[in-house]
């Protein structure tokens, strides 16, 4: 049977035996380097491998018993398929024996590995998972470094509220999927806080080729601001088809869309004063000053320091996104409990990671005893004259934000939304 | 009692009529030639009769329950078997299993396994002679083997009507004579009633039918015995092909 | 000789003993193993249909989607009764197969009766209707799914609950694989397999032989249907305890499916679990190898199986035994 | 009020539809005359997208100018996989062509993602719009309406005017027959998948016309689904058909919203996709032969 020999071949592949005391502490992860996620994949890829060479040349490795061991990172492709997924994560433990597995992206994937993880008592850290009832399943192993998908759009909330408090009718407009209607339930819980009136809430259904109808019911709402979005597709289509409708407001944020280089690429100034909230974004403030103001312990390389060990680590020159930050905090975050616990013990270290407080470029980090990231604030960021500002909060800002954002008519004639 | 009798019926395709107001009778053990040259409905009435088409007008009736509605797997329990005019096999099975298709689903349905109808079928494989070729692929057979095949197959079904589509064409004079007398041994001692359907009248007709129903653009233009049809005018101006003046 | 009917089966479970031992003897194997299970026991189920009938039901994964709910459902709302123990898992069976078993029935009822381009329509037409319906409707969770980790925990405890999903449902997939075989075999060698043969070759001609093709279409149909509900229910249910529509209802199982029997070999018995090890394990390597490729690779075979060699693997190995001692065995 | 919505939302799927009729009438083609479903349907529409979408950003052309540019690609692309595969597979069962078709999609797919990686790329062609009090509309919707509209006038000329049309006619009514009458059946049958595959392309530029973003490999998806359900309403044989189909589908999709938004609690938008999917299978178990589709 061919099979067999291919296995036999298989386990011989598999990595170095494991001696008592770490001679290295291995971060294992299933990336998602093809398939639907391969994009979200490569950028966590590269912050992995950017903060892990910090660790090791920088840092100078993990501090264990006294001594210093060095970071490996061990990877394999889950192909953004759920039956990869496990029996990758589990030839990680058993096979190359890593003391920690990094999931794969999207919460779906990752609630495919964790049943294997928790077998294992194995530490299972989340940074492409932001759906919060992962964390109401009782699973002991995980934890979150990506911020829970009910808080994206509550800082564009406070933002509006501040800047123009006359603006009063908001219109929610998400993808119907997991994940958007968590944003969705999360900002309409904060609308309705702060007394805004929802004059339109609908969703419209994956992978959707025309929102016209869905649209033009929501110009009848006649909407002060509209928050919505989903995925990076729909995104693109929301706010080319609002152009196409001739529907205008005064502020627009699409979650996931927006923030990305490509969202402005097919737009052009279409996408002028759109805004997006993210985890992070080139030319955040966070810095070892801010973090001492903070009282708060800082770890890691600068911002910059961070994109040019990413672009080092993908021999590519693209810019990191929140993808990477994440995944790169993520390393930064287990190295720091490691040190903590004194240990490469789960147990011990996941207990370490309860009490673990810090800042890195990436911003605050801090976890609840579910393993829910609550220590991290999002970022709003406009697009301003074809560049990304961060608008919001005012700690963490690069540039004023421009309000209301211009018309469609207005931006045909060449308008941009960069204010004076 | 009429083992099979259809009344007036027609079947048309969009303008054309195909079969025309035919009447026919057939007598439980008869043996029946149907003649006519090609497009002149025969194949039509034989889909007509094994429920492949359903008459515009008209009924059909099996040993005189009416079976003009009923679908065509239906007939074959009742007892109708048939044969191609271009032979279908079952191409990627094998001879016996063929023709133990036909055991199992004729009219001994329900009431025979696989195995019996295997034995069944190795006996009408060995009656068509074919029993050298029983494991190969029915698609490899030659085409006068593949007919042979397909009268083992209606005849393993057991019916008690056999509709023959050109069953013979294309053959050997020698082999259409060993058939004409197989079928016969058959027809005695089954008591199958058989209809052979053919273009011309030819030695197989007459060594074969003891009637003769002449078929020109879908009517029914002679049904008699075989000596007379022969001898009929009309059937000597269709063969000579003169045109047939209207009435 | 009745009892040579069922050597063939003899290699299809050297075949899956050959897995499970390597599954428990070598460290790290189990879960890869697994996953080799998953694809032989879907193609094996998948095949009693499609390769047994000629038809293409693209809309084959919705049936393996409803096992899931069907799982997902009896956990969700039995976990409290924790005194039902396991009975509750039997509960979840259950409820996949009368979801995807009425399903099957009803789809099969309408399109059953349409012709093989007509019925590859309609059965897609199926998948994504179901879908919609129940993000439309917000049925059993709209788009947001069901995660019933935590139920499992409460009604099977932590221990239980884990060993269940890394452990008993795989083993059970397996099982459910030996089933399928099984019930191939039995259909093959029986009037089922003659009646199935004969309308894959000639549907008109099978009537006229007196077989009610519609009967045995739907046989196949709603067979092959409770076997993916029952997969469903273990190998995506009981083991990764979520489910979320749009990765349940993904049409892409389906074209795996397809792919492993046509490889293997359509109508045979052997046929999906060879193709079913073939293709996953070459997907397991090149996402080692050449990640991003598979599908590029993949493509050019489906064609070249269905231009060069449709009767697949074992088709072609079945012409070379026969003959041969070993002919009894291949089927 | 809402029948200002519902005035709009139909002006909408009109335009709309037209667009997705044309986009159906290839793969009616091929299956009226090779009795091939063309599974890999959507793939074909996207080669199209990107087409306009690189002649517009390398060569700035219009997609007017892109939508011959098209046609020629997609006949290429026809005849190659014609001669390569499709001409052995004729008359075999359909499983086989059902799946050559859907593995040509995949590498076409795979290709261009090759190409042009996944990201979802736009052009951005701004002719002004319309207001028409209802609903507003750009030039550039209305310019994809008429293309739609000629391409479908000139396929009907073809069909009717010219020998090789009529011979195509013929061997739709009955190849046997066709054969017989001295049609070189075999080049027919090239002559049509080509020209189907390049309407299908060509209708990928007129689509980008209408959603000038989300272009990218894997977009075909839902248009192959989309021409499924127009080609069964237009009777699967008859590109006539397809398109009238296509124009009952848009105004379906669209202002079923309208409607289904007056329900509370449901996802209007998810229900109107379930509801294309009803009618696909309601037509198929009352008038296998679709609603326009008049012969067996």
């Amino acid at each position: 049977m061919v099979s067999v020999f291919l296995i036999l071949g298989l386990i011989s592949l598999g990595g170095m035996v494991y001696a008592g005391a770490p001679a290295k502490v291995i971060i294992g992860h299933p990336a998602c380097l093809s398939g639907k996620y391969a994009k979200a994949g490569e950028q966590a890829l590269g912050g992995i491998k950017a903060c892990v060479k910090w660790v090791n040349e920088v840092y100078g490795g993990v501090k264990i018993g006294g001594k210093k061991v060095p970071l490996e990172y061990k990877y394999y492709d889950c192909e953004s398929k759920k039956e990869v997924v496990t029996s990758l994560i589990e030839r990680l433990i058993t096979v190359d024996k890593v003391n920690v597995v990094f999931a794969p992206y999207s919460s779906g994937l990752t609630l495919s590995g964790a049943p294997v993880a928790e077998k294992y008592g194995m530490l299972y850290m989340d940074h492409g998972g932001a759906s919060d009832r992962i964390f109401q399943q009782g699973f002991k192993y995980i934890v979150q470094t990506i911020g829970p998908g009910t808080r994206y759009h509550v800082g564009t909330l406070d933002m509006i509220h501040k800047v123009d408090p006359k603006a009063k009718r908001v219109a929610l407009a998400y993808e119907d999927s997991e994940f958007a209607r968590m944003v969705m339930r999360g900002a309409e819980e904060h609308a309705k806080k702060l007394g805004f009136k929802i004059v339109f809430k609908r969703t419209y259904p994956k992978g959707v080729t025309d929102l016209t109808p869905l649209l033009s019911d929501l110009k009848a709402a006649k909407p002060d601001f509209i928050l919505g979005g989903g995925h990076f597709e729909d995104g693109q289509l929301f706010n080319r088809q609002m152009a196409d409708l001739d529907i205008n407001v005064k502020a627009l944020s699409l979650i996931a869309a927006a923030t990305l280089p490509a969202f402005y690429e097919a737009l052009g100034n279409l996408a002028e004063g759109v805004m997006g909230p993210s985890h992070w974004e080139y030319g955040v403030k966070y810095s070892p000053e801010v973090a001492r103001k903070e009282g708060l312990k800082w770890i890691g390389p600068t911002q910059d320091e961070f994109v040019k060990l990413f672009k080092e680590a993908l021999g590519k020159d693209i810019m990191p996104d929140y993808h990477a930050a994440e995944a790169g905090a993520q390393v930064l975050a287990y190295v720091l409990a490691v040190e903590e616990a004194n240990s490469i013990d789960p147990t011990k270290v996941r207990a370490a990671l309860n009490t673990l407080k810090f800042m890195s470029f990436y911003g605050g980090w801090d976890v609840n005893e579910t393993g829910k990231q609550v220590g991290h604030s999002m970022v709003d960021m406009q697009w301003q004259g074809g560049k990304r500002v961060i608008v919001w909060p005012p700690e963490a800002a690069t540039g004023k934000l421009y309000y209301p954002m211009p018309t469609f008519a207005e931006k045909a004639k060449g308008k941009v939304a960069v204010p004076k | 009692m009429a083992l099979l009798r259809l009344e007036k019926v027609t079947k048309r395709f969009g303008g054309l009529v195909a079969v025309n107001e035919v009447d026919l009778h057939i007598e439980a053990g008869e043996s029946i030639g149907i003649v006519g040259p090609n497009g002149s409905g025969k194949t039509t009435l034989y889909n007509v009769i094994s429920g492949v088409y359903t008459p515009e007008e008209g009924r059909v009736f099996f040993e005189e329950q009416e079976i003009t509605f009923l679908p065509p797997y239906r007939r074959a329990h009742l007892g109708l078997g048939r044969t191609f005019q271009i032979s279908r096999p079952f191409g990627s099975a094998t001879v016996r299993e063929n023709v133990a298709v036909g055991a199992l689903f004729g009219t001994l349905h329900g009431r025979i396994g696989v195995d019996e109808a295997l034995k069944l079928a190795d006996r009408y494989i060995e009656l068509v002679g074919l029993s050298e070729l029983k494991d190969k692929v029915a698609g490899s057979l030659t085409p006068v083997e593949k007919k042979l095949m397909e009268v083992a197959r209606a005849l393993a079904m057991r019916p008690k009507l056999l509709l023959m589509d050109e069953a013979m064409a294309g053959m050997h004079p020698k082999d259409i004579d060993r058939l004409v007398g197989l079928l016969k041994e058959i027809k005695e001692e089954e008591k199958i009633a058989m209809v052979a359907m053919v273009e011309h009248i030819m030695r197989a007709v007459v060594g074969f039918a003891e009637r003769v129903v002449v078929m020109h653009f879908g009517r029914k233009l002679v049904d008699a015995p075989t000596a007379e049809a022969l001898k009929d005018p009309k059937v000597v101006e269709v063969y000579l092909g003169c045109p047939l003046e209207e009435k | 000789m009745k009892g040579s009917k069922y050597l063939p089966i003899i290699p299809v479970y050297i075949g899956y003993l050959v897995l499970f031992l390597i599954a428990r003897g070598m460290p790290g194997m189990w879960q890869l193993m697994a996953m080799l299970v998953f694809y032989c026991a879907v193609g094996q189920a998948f095949n009693i249909f499609f390769g047994m009938t000629g038809y293409v039901n693209f809309g084959y994964v919705a049936f393996l989607a409803l096992g899931v709910y069907g799982m997902a459902l009896a956990i969700h709302y039995f976990h409290q009764f924790s005194w039902l123990g396991l009975g509750i898992v039997i509960i979840g069976l259950l409820l996949a197969m009368v979801m995807a078993g009425l399903l099957s029935l009803v789809v099969g009822a309408v399109a059953l009766r349409l012709g093989g381009a007509y019925f590859a329509i309609a059965t897609i037409g199926v998948n994504e209707g179901f879908r919609y319906l129940i993000e439309g409707a917000k049925i059993w969770g709209g788009s947001e799914g069901i995660i019933f980790s935590k139920q499992m925990t409460e009604a099977f405890g932590r221990e239980m609950a884990n060993r269940l999903s890394t452990l008993w449902a795989d083993i059970s997939v397996l099982l459910i694989a030996a089933v399928a075989a099984l019930i191939t075999l039995y259909f093959i060698k029986g009037k089922i397999g003659y009646a199935l043969m004969a309308l894959r070759e000639d549907e008109g001609a099978a009537k006229v032989m007196g077989i009610n093709v519609t009967k045995y279409k739907l046989i196949a149909f709603v067979t092959s249907a409770l076997l993916a509900g029952l997969i469903g229910a273990m190998a995506w249910g009981l083991k990764l305890t979520y489910v979320f529509p749009p990765e349940v209802f993904d049409i892409s199982y389906t074209v795996e499916a397809i792919v492993i029997v046509m490889l293997g070999g359509a109508g045979t018995l052997l046929g999906p679990v060879v193709g079913g090890l073939l293709y996953g394990l070459a997907k397991y390597w090149l996402t080692v190898i050449l990640p991003g490729f598979q599908l590029l690779i993949f493509a050019p075979i489906i064609i070249v199986i269905v231009v060069a060699f449709p009767e697949g693997v074992v088709g072609v190995l079945k012409r070379r035994v026969k003959g041969t001692a070993l002919e009894p065995f291949i089927l | 009020m809402i029948w200002n919505q519902l005035a709009g939302n139909l002006t909408q799927g009109l335009i709309l539809g037209g667009v997705y009729g044309m986009a159906t009438m290839g793969l009616s083609l091929i299956f009226g005359v090779l009795r091939v479903v063309n599974v890999g349907h959507g793939a074909f529409v996207m080669v199209g997208a990107f087409v306009a979408f690189w002649l517009f950003t390398a060569l700035g052309l219009t997609p007017i100018a892109a939508i011959p540019a098209a046609l020629v690609v997609g006949m290429a692309l026809g005849f190659l996989f014609f001669y390569s595969v499709m001409r052995r597979l004729v008359g075999a069962p359909e499983l086989t062509s059902l799946l050559a078709t859907f593995a040509m999609g995949i590498i076409l797919e795979e290709v261009v993602k090759l190409i042009f990686g996944t990201e979802y790329r736009g052009y951005n062609w701004d002719v002004g719009r319309v207001d028409l009090s209802v609903t507003v509309l750009p030039w550039a919707k209305i310019y994809a309406f008429l293309g739609s509209v000629a391409i479908a006038v000139l396929l009907y000329l073809w069909f009717n005017k010219t020998r090789a049309g009529t011979a195509v006619r013929s061997v739709v009514e009955d190849s046997e027959g066709a054969r017989v009458c001295g049609v070189n059946v075999g080049w027919i049958y090239a002559l049509s998948f080509a020209i189907g595959i390049g309407l299908t392309v060509a209708s990928g530029v007129l689509l980008t016309m209408f959603i000038p973003v989300g272009i990218n490999p894997y977009m075909g998806g839902p248009y192959t689904l989309k021409a499924f359900v127009i080609a069964v309403l237009g009777g699967l044989a008859s590109p006539y058909g397809a398109f009238f189909g296509g124009l009952i589908f848009g105004l379906i999709e669209n202002g079923s919203y309208t409607l289904f938004a007056l329900l509370p609690g449901a996802e209007p938008f998810a229900l109107t996709r379930f509801l294309s999917f009803a009618i696909l299978l309601l037509i198929l178990l009352l008038k296998p032969t679709g609603l326009l589709g008049a012969k067996e």
